[in-house]
């Protein structure tokens, strides 16, 4: 077996540096679908953190004051969850308050320094039965009355619509992913079964002198899957570049509340980083050693 | 040690190139193939090494019906037959000592015994000197050698040769057939298609002669016409 | 040449069929990145209607009374210009303003029947030279005041986020454009090598038996320029497709005025499919022109 | 029509192929050329259409010197000479009728010359039952016969021929050998390049032999040795 260790790593090197116009199409492929991918879901990770706050549909937040009792926190509770006009109410404690307070404050830590758990209010993140200015303006009215109640904050009409408008980017977004993928798929795929024709006499050859389908395929999938590495790779590199580009943007803009807001962690490119490579690689090694198994018959 | 029992071949539903073949041909044995350009030399080859299938008829080649062969099995028929093809069918992306080697790889040798045995017969067939060429950067004849020495470089227990000295000057060949006769003396069942009277008449061992894909004559001490 | 013509339509025929895993390579190469282009250039025209009022870095808008006497539109004029802390104010007048407006409400015809140009208001679009709410606030108070102004609209700070937002989105979305037309590029010229590679042989022999390089190259350009438009006919269906998921989306979404103006008119759809169609045909052939005269020397 | 005048070929800046070789070959001359496998018949031949280019020396052909023909010019020196490839080199894409057609094609001939000519010179060479055929459907020998078809098809002035008997049996030899003969006679020029004693000795025209690369000898009415 030592020897066909040998033997495979040879000849996969060998098949990369002999056809490097081939090596160059399988690895460019890999790269524009792994970069696409990567802004899309970098894209998408941003619209959710600018709009954390209103995912789930939450139509208004009633604040509770900080020192309000257990009993009037109780029968505000009761109060929405009996009303037929409310869907569904959640009650926000405070930690829960603090570490999304932490979260949405990430990036300005004079902020937060000085905030403990116990100055926050805890609050109930309300959606109503319907959409309907005019519902959640009543509702807004009575609850706001409510003994223990701070203040009641509805989502302003330009809010649920820049929500409204980054639900549907963000399922556009995850759509245009999914394509990609596909396609991505269907590229190395084929990049490779092209590779195989360009060699399908090489094959031939092999064959009959005695090797097994194994023995030819897998110097093949090795080198689908080395290029789906390089090119993860180089797409990845991609992916860090717009980033940085994108942070720079929203640094210079004005001080805008929402745009500003659209930052990406560093976490979350790692993450991403990570799933496309692992994704990358996967995909490789499906797209070749089907593209393989498709052409290497006896 | 390979035996043809009404073997019938037609390509495409229409060409018959072999019609109710029987041979048999026993260990050991030297048979020359001759016929004219088209007559089914080459077919009757492939289907030893199991290359095409037969249409009607069977094969037994070392004791098995190769009909019955499953098709991950095929590999392993074929590492017991060493063949010369008459397009020599060389590995282009490969150098000689390479295109050699990789009859010895496909069956696991170990790395020393290659390192061995290439260059052993690449001397024996002239090529000493070209171990590091590709295919394309040799003459006809080099490359016809080159086959040849991948066809014997795994001692197959068969040798099937399609006009092995084609590309070949009479001097040339008459090595070639010495190389080849040594080689059947110890023991390895050789069939050669050929299409040299010279040869054929000198060696003056079997022959079968074909006509239009059917066997016209099968003798024991036989000259090419 | 007759007879060249001949040849050149069987031979290209023939190859497209001959190695169908080539041409089903490059096709669906030219469709993903048809597809994806045309896809960035709907969403560009989608957000440019959307945030179109908004256009030009517009903060304020001054409506002058329909009736107001052409002193006093030239006095605000004066004003604005001489103003050193207004950088530009456009003037629309009433047949403007009338265009404009049929445009903004071009589905909804209920509403235009009745309008015509006397009723509606001239207008000056001011830029002030800085974007800073105190000032803008300043400016308005000092124009509403003005005689024959009949009001001063400021875009809200949620108006200017959007336009802040969808700037950057429509950069970003031109930027992944550029790349993928890039990409497209790339990725059929590396087609049309590897579809050349794997038939280097051949071109060698038809070099040997006297063909001119012409003669080789003809084929093989035609062949990547038909996969061109087939490519680029199956990305335009697609696009077309996309705009249709998305129209039924955005009819769907709650009346919210934002979402729903993010229309992409037909003429605009049928304008980028045209210029789909032309440059997948000419990113092919010169891909093709590229990658053939690379290949096929003497 | 041909003359090499002091050429030398050294393939890779070591192999030296052919050394010092001067030839000159007369409109309407039979040429062979003989040596043994790799002493450089190829080369010469393949120097004779630019396939290659010599290290040294010159060489014109009909009237030109081909070195300084520049390069969108060698397709129409090359309309001029046909040639008979050792290992074939046809189109595999296309049928045996395609590939005589494609020499005609280059050239422009109109399309009813060769719907005409084609089939007339397959005729010729026995494949009149497979136009349809590709090269892979056929056997060796009706490779080699398909690449003389077409070497010949559109009456060039010159013919170079490496081996083209190499994969025939003797009597297909002996027929090609009189469609050669019957063609030089027309006064088109013919080289070929052959190990078959048998057609060197019984043809007794002019033999040119090489040894390693060097012209040993040059004979006017020869034999094979
Ligand atoms: N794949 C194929 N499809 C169709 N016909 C074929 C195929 N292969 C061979 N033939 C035909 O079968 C017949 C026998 O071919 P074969 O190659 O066995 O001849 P051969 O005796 O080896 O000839 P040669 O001496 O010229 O090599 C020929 O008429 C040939 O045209
Ligand atoms: N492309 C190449 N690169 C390096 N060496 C080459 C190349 N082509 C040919 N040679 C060498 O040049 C020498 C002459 O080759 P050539 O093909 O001319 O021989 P030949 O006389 O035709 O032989 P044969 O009868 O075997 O066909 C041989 O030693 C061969 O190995
Ligand atoms: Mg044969
Ligand atoms: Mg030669």
């Amino acid at each position: 077996m030592a020897l066909k260790v040998d033997y495979f790593v040879k000849e996969t090197g060998r098949n990369l540096f002999r056809n490097p116009w081939l090596t160059i199409a399988t690895v460019v492929t890999v790269f524009v679908a792994i970069l696409l991918v990567g802004v899309s879901l970098l894209v998408r990770s941003g619209v959710q953190n600018a709009t954390a706050r209103w995912q789930g549909g939450i139509e208004f937040i009633v604040f509770m004051n900080p020192e309000a009792t257990p009993d009037q926190i109780d029968s505000v509770a009761r109060d929405l969850s009996e009303n037929p006009q409310v869907e569904t109410a959640e009650f926000k404690d405070k930690d829960q308050s603090y570490a999304e307070f932490l979260e949405l404050f990430a990036d300005t830590p004079e902020f937060t320094a000085n905030i403990t758990p116990d100055v926050l209010p805890t609050s109930f993140n309300v959606k109503p039965s319907r959409v309907d200015p005019e519902l959640i303006e009543g509702l807004v009215l009575q609850f706001a009355e409510k003994p223990g109640v701070r203040e009641v904050v509805a989502a302003s009409q330009a809010i649920r619509e820049i929500k409204s408008l980054s639900d549907g980017l963000s399922t556009g977004i995850l759509a245009a992913a999914l394509l990609l993928t596909l396609a991505a798929v269907v590229l190395i795929g084929n990049t490779i079964q092209t590779a195989i024709f360009a060699r399908r006499r090489e094959i031939e050859v092999m064959k009959l002198v005695g090797a097994t389908n194994w023995f030819i395929r897998v110097p093949f999938m090795l080198e689908g899957i080395l290029q789906g590495v390089v090119g993860a790779i180089a797409g990845i590199g991609g992916v860090y570049v717009v980033n940085g580009i994108v942070e720079r943007r929203v640094q210079q803009a004005d001080a805008l509340s929402l745009l500003s807001s659209f930052v990406i962690k560093s976490e979350d490119v790692f993450t991403i980083s990570i799933f496309l490579l692992g994704g990358g690689v996967l995909m490789a090694a499906i797209a070749s050693a089907i593209a393989v198994t498709f052409y290497v018959k006896v | 040690m390979i035996k043809l029992d009404k073997v019938t071949k037609v390509y495409k539903g229409e060409v018959v190139a072999l019609r109710d073949a029987e041979v048999d041909i026993q260990k050991g044995e030297f048979v020359f193939l001759v016929g004219a350009s088209g007559s089914g030399k080459s077919t009757m080859l492939r289907l030893m090494n199991k290359e095409e299938s037969p249409e009607k008829g069977r094969i037994w080649v070392a004791g098995k019906d190769i009909a019955e062969l499953s098709s991950w099995k095929v590999p392993y028929l074929r590492r017991n037959i060493g063949t010369v093809f008459q397009d020599f069918k060389l590995l282009p992306n490969k150098t000689v000592q390479e295109n050699v080697a990789f009859a010895l790889e496909v069956i696991g040798r170990p790395r020393h015994v290659i390192k061995s045995q290439v260059p052993a017969i690449l001397e024996l067939v002239g090529l000493a000197k070209k171990l590091e060429r590709y295919p394309h950067e040799l003459s006809g004849g080099e490359q016809q050698r080159v086959s040849i020495a991948r066809a014997f470089v795994n001692r197959p227990l068969i040798l099937l040769a399609d006009e092995p000295t084609g590309n070949l000057d009479p001097d040339t060949s008459l090595g070639i057939m010495k190389l080849l006769d040594r080689i059947n003396r110890t023991g390895t069942t050789v069939v050669m298609a050929s299409h040299d009277r010279g040869i054929v008449d000198t060696m003056r061992r079997r022959v079968i002669e074909l006509d239009r894909g059917v066997i016209v004559r099968d003798q024991a001490r036989g000259v090419y016409e």
